[in-house]
């Protein structure tokens, strides 16, 4: 008796909060589709997934990160460090290399590795030298961007035009017609999702975010977990890099910049909760696709001011996390 | 002074002349402990005594500041954190300890997940977990969250968490503190193989007739110093306490004094439907003291709940002073003199990271208003008076709650509920984790709180509390009043039959007539 | 050409005054143009950031087929790629200010001089102290028109007795003009000159100028011709004495002449080089628009 | 033996954590004065107070609301879309009210009224839409930076010159030499530190951060108190602007880029707790001036490069936590 009466009104409840951002998604495509008939071409659909690919890996980064409670917010200069290094290394590595992919590659190694070291930074300071997630990365957003800034002078830093061209096709070609950056996307998404659903990790960064002195408890040992959630954050920076660098062929002090906001903002509209505990990756692709194809329908129309595109968008994200709340106060 | 007379070669888990301090207060002095295999070795004594701390350090949890654990007979250093479980030695904490986000199975698995491949087996979790529920009797979905779960079916969790783990040594820091005789009774079943299987078994409980039921031995510490550990056979619930408490404990309950029979009907509840709640009547009148009791899950929390405002009604009338009233918010029955306490004070009673004085006057802060502002020297009076009162036992006042055993954690909740001054007041487990002595103490504040004219609600899992307290017992079942006793008719036998479903009450539709 | 043409115009987001004025100038001109010639169609879109602009010139090729496009880069370096796509799909290009990492992608340019606004104001601070004396520089953002306007100055000056005391970051921003011109003011008793590099951080430090009462003490050059210096100049203002143009205006330019491309039947092509002039009490008169928030 | 040993390290730790960001204080004037002889300067600290100021009321609005377990990040916008708004209502009235005060009062008022309104907007979308805060905030930080570019028409919105010079003595004039921004940061402060130690209300907060079922049990209207802390943050954010506008008399698209995070940063360095449950004034007002004393410094010297302006901010604000963790370890 008692479960038949909740049943229905505790389903209900998860329905919506689970399809939330795919109905916000979904009536985004509706808006697209009746703006334009070009909405749902091919070559549209592959841009706005390929471009939404960066914010989208490191998205998944940070879906860990604020599972396990924490926060970084330092990814978006650390992109910019990272391709501004990677381009460095490639141009010096010219002369001794040739042009060719062995210099792509070195730097792509390159870039993975300071990735990875650049997240260790982050999560040593944190949990070792415990001090709160926001005040480390903060203070390695400016020193990363200050960092790029530097080396490239106050300038851009600029690939090798021959090297660029070897690179380049890392962004614009792809498998059977689809784009590189929208199958390393797929697979992290679905690299991403296992490990939270599916292996111990993803398990305990959820147990970790939700109650520290519990895991802790559980014997599951809190300051490695979460020290290997940031480095997972910068591995997965340097990963979108890879596919950054060839489309730009630069980086400068501008590169990245609110990168970090956007990909919390991603995770946040997929419904992983900020202050940690519960988190899922593939709503988290829903919430950076819904933000690249706000962007996108804004292109798409002529209607709204342009000085208006960031109410719109501002209005656009209130209402897709709107949706999932939706029954809650019944 | 001690007796520990227990055979050091045929213990598993053994302290030696373990001290602790928390920074400069001392809690344990010079405590010797040891548990054999196969046996429940209980250790009692009052709030604050130092027995959660003892059994943190035979866990590995803290650690001692002087002295020295050892392991099948090897002295050893636990380490840290829990992992002592790998060493076969399994806690189950005071404080429920669960992460509210996780799934009942993600829980009992926690921190050793089963794999396959490397991946998480999920549906072996899922079906171990149903399994070990059963084995305890407990229905919940292993995919619900324990969020939403009640306080005892987390606890049951707890247990089941426990249990499901290789322990060699399972220590259990009142499990039954939430738990009603049905569940209590499942757990002892559990317990009993468990130690059949040559497991050892530390219990802490403050319910002197469970000890002397289940333990062989009985530890007893005061004041961090041990008392004596003695066989069970040789002592009876009195001789505990007295060794407890260091004085006579007789009259564990007051005399009941009757309500007037003309005493007017306070708190009046028709038809009540809400969450948890499918139908239920009942009276409270004047200075009486009205028991619930019921299976864990029965609703009785709900119904309280309902009737102050926290959740929202979905049929029923509700009347104060025969006025029909709706509350919405907690403030407003506050303000109309009911108030209720709840049981749990983790969740839902305490700010674990505060001190005691803005916990105390939390529900009360209007009453500390000076021109507006917060009147410090008032909070503290009123802290001094309810330190008194409810005899709560701190280091002192800026020790965050969290930090306060757990017995003194319920008195100061007691005391913060009392600072409303209610009329009617719903108390949720009064004396969860309390020990015998402040019991006593309670349960003549409460008789003299219905002598003065005050009503009182008192759900509780124990059954003699009911008994012993109560005028007048609801049995709940199912969300539904199963039994309205009185007098004579509150027994223990007649309690369990309503609450088992065993035997139905037409009193539901007396009242209702 | 044909009967019905579309333009796409992408400029970076108004984040500081002078990208303010690009974005009003690109839609003025857009309007007007728009009724003057009711077979052209235009899309306009403005970014914060160079992966917006390129999705902002994919978007108007893959889903509104523009026939041409006229771009001011705000990361030039890092759009030349994208900017290429868009001439390799045929479609005519024009680059406005920013020069592309490779020659010959666009069809039109139409530019502002960065360097020489650096150098023209060199030359002022010259003529103005030819004895020589301390100078504190306040500079935009670290990006490259920067380097080169920062480069062109310290070219100009070169080999003269001016003494630049330190240049710190301003962010093309008025509070920070502000913070910065007073942390000098504090720091260096002795200043004859200041050069902000740009009009909106020339206002802040105007004000922290003022406040420290040393306003006879020294001159401010700032840069790009913004209205409310342009009115000190033409009112003989001895702090503003000078202003160099930089105009966002550029941008109309360059939609202007790219509609005539396709409207007047003419072909146009190659490099339009807008000077930055020295704008001063003399010839102010030509920069004001009453109507320009600029 | 025990206590001998444990009481000096306790009496450490507290002192520690309370001095912490009290300690790094000292440290940076130090540094201040070891570099510049004008450093201490009655000019220069006057300076460095007043242009805190705005960020200081703003982040004691922003102690209040992460104290009770929210976050604001629309601060920075809200503040432009006031500034825009003040500045268009007294170019407005200037017509019929003429030059003077009145105009001023008229403005200042219409900027107060729209700060609570706009915290109202944010406290009901939180409290009543049941959205999380970051996200009702990052919503309105894109519509208020999106409505302060449309109404300025992507430029610059200035107050007329007049009026302008009426206004100019609120920020650069004072009372017995001491500028009126910083007599207002300080009573800000001394009001915000009363209410958050002396009334029921801060008590509120922090229960509310601490454990919201608790505060909810313990009688206290959940979504009035979190209402109240986003209306206090926007009013508050009027009152910055009020001193902000008469110092250069403009707003624009740029304005208060950025205010959002210096703001939060000022709280979590003054020792208050991001996640809510414990905030401290005092401790924002020495967090925002630290912020304002590192970039004074940045300034007065020439040995670091200024495009590594950004690393030292960041590595200062790393250590001056770092300090408050001091102990925490032992
Ligand atoms: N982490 C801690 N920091 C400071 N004091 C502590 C801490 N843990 C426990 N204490 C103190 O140690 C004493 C013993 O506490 P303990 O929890 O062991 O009591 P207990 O016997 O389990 O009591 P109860 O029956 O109430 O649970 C208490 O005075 C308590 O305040
Ligand atoms: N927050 C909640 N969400 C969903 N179901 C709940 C919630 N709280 C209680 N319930 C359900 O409502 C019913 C009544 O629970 P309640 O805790 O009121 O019972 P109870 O008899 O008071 O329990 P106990 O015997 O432990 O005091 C149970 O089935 C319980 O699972
Ligand atoms: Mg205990
Ligand atoms: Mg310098």
């Amino acid at each position: 008796m008692p479960d038949a009466m909740a049943k229905p009104a505790r389903a209900f409840r998860i329905d919506f909060k689970t399809a939330g951002p795919l109905v916000a998604l979904a009536l985004l495509v509706l808006l697209g589709i009746t703006l334009n008939e070009n909405f749902l071409s091919y070559n549209n659909l592959t841009n706005v997934l390929a471009r939404s690919s960066f914010i989208g890996i490191i998205a998944i980064g940070a879906t860990f990160v604020i599972t396990s409670g924490g926060l970084d917010l330092s990814v978006g200069s650390m992109a910019a460090v990272i391709a501004g290094v990677m381009i460095m290394v490639m141009n010096w590595l010219i002369p001794s290399m040739g042009i060719g992919w062995g210099v792509v590659l070195a730097g792509m190694l390159a870039g993975v590795l300071l990735g990875g070291v650049a997240g260790t930074f982050n999560g040593l300071m944190i949990t070792r030298g415990r001090i709160e997630a926001f005040i480390v990365t903060l203070g390695t957003m400016g020193i990363f961007r200050s960092l790029v800034t530097f080396l490239a002078n106050g300038g851009t830093l600029s690939l090798n035009f021959e090297v660029a061209d070897v690179y380049r096709p890392v962004y614009y070609d792809g498998l059977l017609g689809v784009p590189y950056p929208i199958i390393v996307f797929a697979l992290v998404a679905i690299g991403g999702e296992i490990v939270m659903r599916r292996t111990a990790f993803g398990r305990h960064c959820a147990a970790i975010g939700s109650n520290e002195q519990v895991a802790r408890y559980s014997s599951i040992n809190v300051d490695n977990v979460r020290l290997l959630t940031y480095i997972l954050q910068g591995t997965l920076v340097a990963v979108a890099v890879l596919l950054y660098v060839p489309r730009l062929g630069s980086a400068s002090s501008t590169t990245g910049v609110l990168w970090e906001l956007e990909a919390i903002a991603g995770v946040i509209i997929g419904g992983t909760t900020l202050k940690g505990g519960y988190g899922r990756v593939w709503g988290t692709v829903v919430g950076v696709v819904i933000l690249g194809l706000i962007g996108n329908i804004l292109n798409l129309q002529s209607l709204i001011s342009p000085y208006l595109n960031g109410a719109f968008q501002g209005v656009i994200i209130i209402l897709a996390v709107l949706l999932q709340r939706g029954s809650r106060n019944s | 002074m001690s007796s520990a007379e227990g055979t050091p070669a045929s213990a598993i888990l053994s302290a030696h002349r373990i001290s602790k301090s928390f920074g400069d207060i001392p809690v344990l002095f010079s405590v010797d402990f040891d548990v054999k295999p196969g046996e429940v070795h209980a250790i009692i004594g009052e709030n604050g005594a130092g027995k959660s701390t003892l059994i943190k350090i035979l866990s590995g949890i803290e650690e001692p500041t002087s002295g020295s654990i050892s392991l099948d007979g090897q002295t050893v250093v636990l380490p840290p954190n829990g992992a002592a479980e790998a060493l076969g030695i399994v806690l189950i904490h005071q404080e429920q300890n669960l992460a509210e986000h996780l799934t009942v199975a993600d829980s009992i698995f926690l921190g050793r997940e089963l794999k396959i491949f490397g991946f998480l087996d999920v549906r072996e979790m899922r079906k171990r977990a149903r399994a070990v529920m059963e084995t305890l009797h407990v229905y919940v979905d292993p995919d619900a969250r324990i969020s939403t779960l009640s306080v005892a079916d987390k606890q049951m969790v707890e247990i089941a968490k426990a249990i499901s783990r290789d322990a060699r040594v399972l220590i259990m820091d009142e499990p039954t503190a939430v738990l009603s005789v049905g569940e209590t009774e499942t757990l002892f079943e559990q317990i009993r193989r468990l130690t059949d299987r040559g497991v050892a078994v530390i219990f802490i409980s403050h319910k002197l007739d469970e000890i002397m039921q289940l333990a062989a031995r009985v530890t007893v510490l005061r004041d961090g110093q041990l008392i004596a550990t003695v066989g069970t056979e040789a002592l009876t619930p009195d001789s505990i306490a007295q060794m407890m408490v260091g004085r006579e404990l007789s009259n564990l309950f007051p005399p009941k004094i009757e309500p007037d029979v003309d005493a007017p009907v306070v708190l009046g509840v028709r038809n009540l439907v809400a969450k948890g709640v499918k139908d239920i009547s009942f009276d409270l009148r004047r200075g009486e003291i009205l028991g619930f009791a019921g299976l864990i899950g029965s609703g009785r929390t709900a119904v309280a709940e309902a009737v102050v405002g926290l959740h929202h009604l979905n049929g029923g009338e509700i009347t104060l002073d025969g006025k029909p009233v709706n509350f919405t918010r907690v403030a407003q029955s506050v303000d109309a003199g009911l108030a209720y306490m709840t049981k749990d004070r983790k969740g839902k009673g305490l700010l674990l990271n505060m001190g005691l004085r803005p916990n105390l006057t939390l529900l009360t802060l209007q009453k500390h208003l000076k021109a507006g502002f917060l009147d410090t020297a008032s909070e503290t009076r009123a802290l001094e008076r309810a330190v008194r009162r409810f005899d709560i036992r701190a280091r002192d006042a800026s020790v965050a709650v969290g930090r306060l055993s757990g017995g003194n954690q319920q008195k100061l909740m007691l005391g913060k509920t009392m600072e409303s001054e209610p009329d009617i007041i719903i108390m949720d487990e009064p004396t969860r984790g309390i020990d015998v002595g402040t019991k006593q103490q309670i349960y003549h504040i409460i008789a003299a709180l219905a002598a003065e004219g005050k009503s009182i609600i008192v759900i509780s899992s124990e059954m003699q509390e009911v008994i012993g307290l109560a005028h007048r017992v609801v049995v709940m079942r199912e969300g539904r009043l199963a039994g309205m006793l009185e007098g004579a008719e509150i027994t223990e036998s007649e309690i369990m039959r309503y609450a088992a479903g065993i035997k139905q009450s037409e009193h539901n539709e007396r009242i209702n007539a | 050409a044909q009967d019905k043409v579309t333009i796409g115009v992408s400029v970076p987001a108004a984040d500081h005054g002078w990208t303010g004025g690009v974005n009003y100038f690109a839609q003025q001109a857009i309007e007007r143009l728009g009724t003057t010639y009711p077979d052209v169609e235009f899309v306009f879109a403005s970014a914060p950031d160079a992966p917006k602009q390129i999705a902002d010139i994919e978007d108007m090729v893959s889903t509104r087929n523009i026939d041409a496009l006229v771009i001011l880069p705000g990361d030039p370096d890092a759009m030349t790629s994208a900017i290429k796509q868009v001439k390799d799909a045929g479609k005519f290009v024009t680059v406005v200010d920013r020069q592309l990492s490779i020659a010959g992608v666009e069809n039109l340019y139409v530019a502002g001089d960065n360097p020489g606004l650096g150098a023209n104001s060199a030359a002022y601070f010259k003529e103005a102290l030819p004895e020589g004396g301390n100078v504190v520089i306040l500079r935009g953002l670290p990006i490259p028109i920067d380097q080169q306007r920062f480069d062109g100055f310290m070219g100009g000056i070169e080999g003269t007795q001016i003494k630049v005391l330190d240049d710190e970051f301003a962010n093309w921003n008025r509070d920070d003009g502000f913070k910065v011109m007073q942390d000098f003011l504090t720091r260096f008793p002795d200043i004859k000159g200041v050069w902000a590099q740009d009009d909106d951080i020339a206002l802040g430090a105007i004000e922290a100028i003022k406040q420290a009462g040393r306003e006879d003490e020294m001159f401010i050059v700032g840069g790009a011709g913004m209205q409310q210096i342009l009115k000190a100049v033409e009112a003989g203002d001895k702090l503003t004495p000078i202003d160099v143009s930089y105009s966002p205006a550029m941008i109309a330019t360059a939609i202007e002449l790219t509609t005539s491309h396709f409207t007047g039947g003419i072909q146009v092509g190659g490099r339009y080089i807008l000077d930055s002039t020295v704008i001063t009490q003399d010839n102010v008169g030509e920069y004001l628009d009453a109507n320009s928030p600029f």
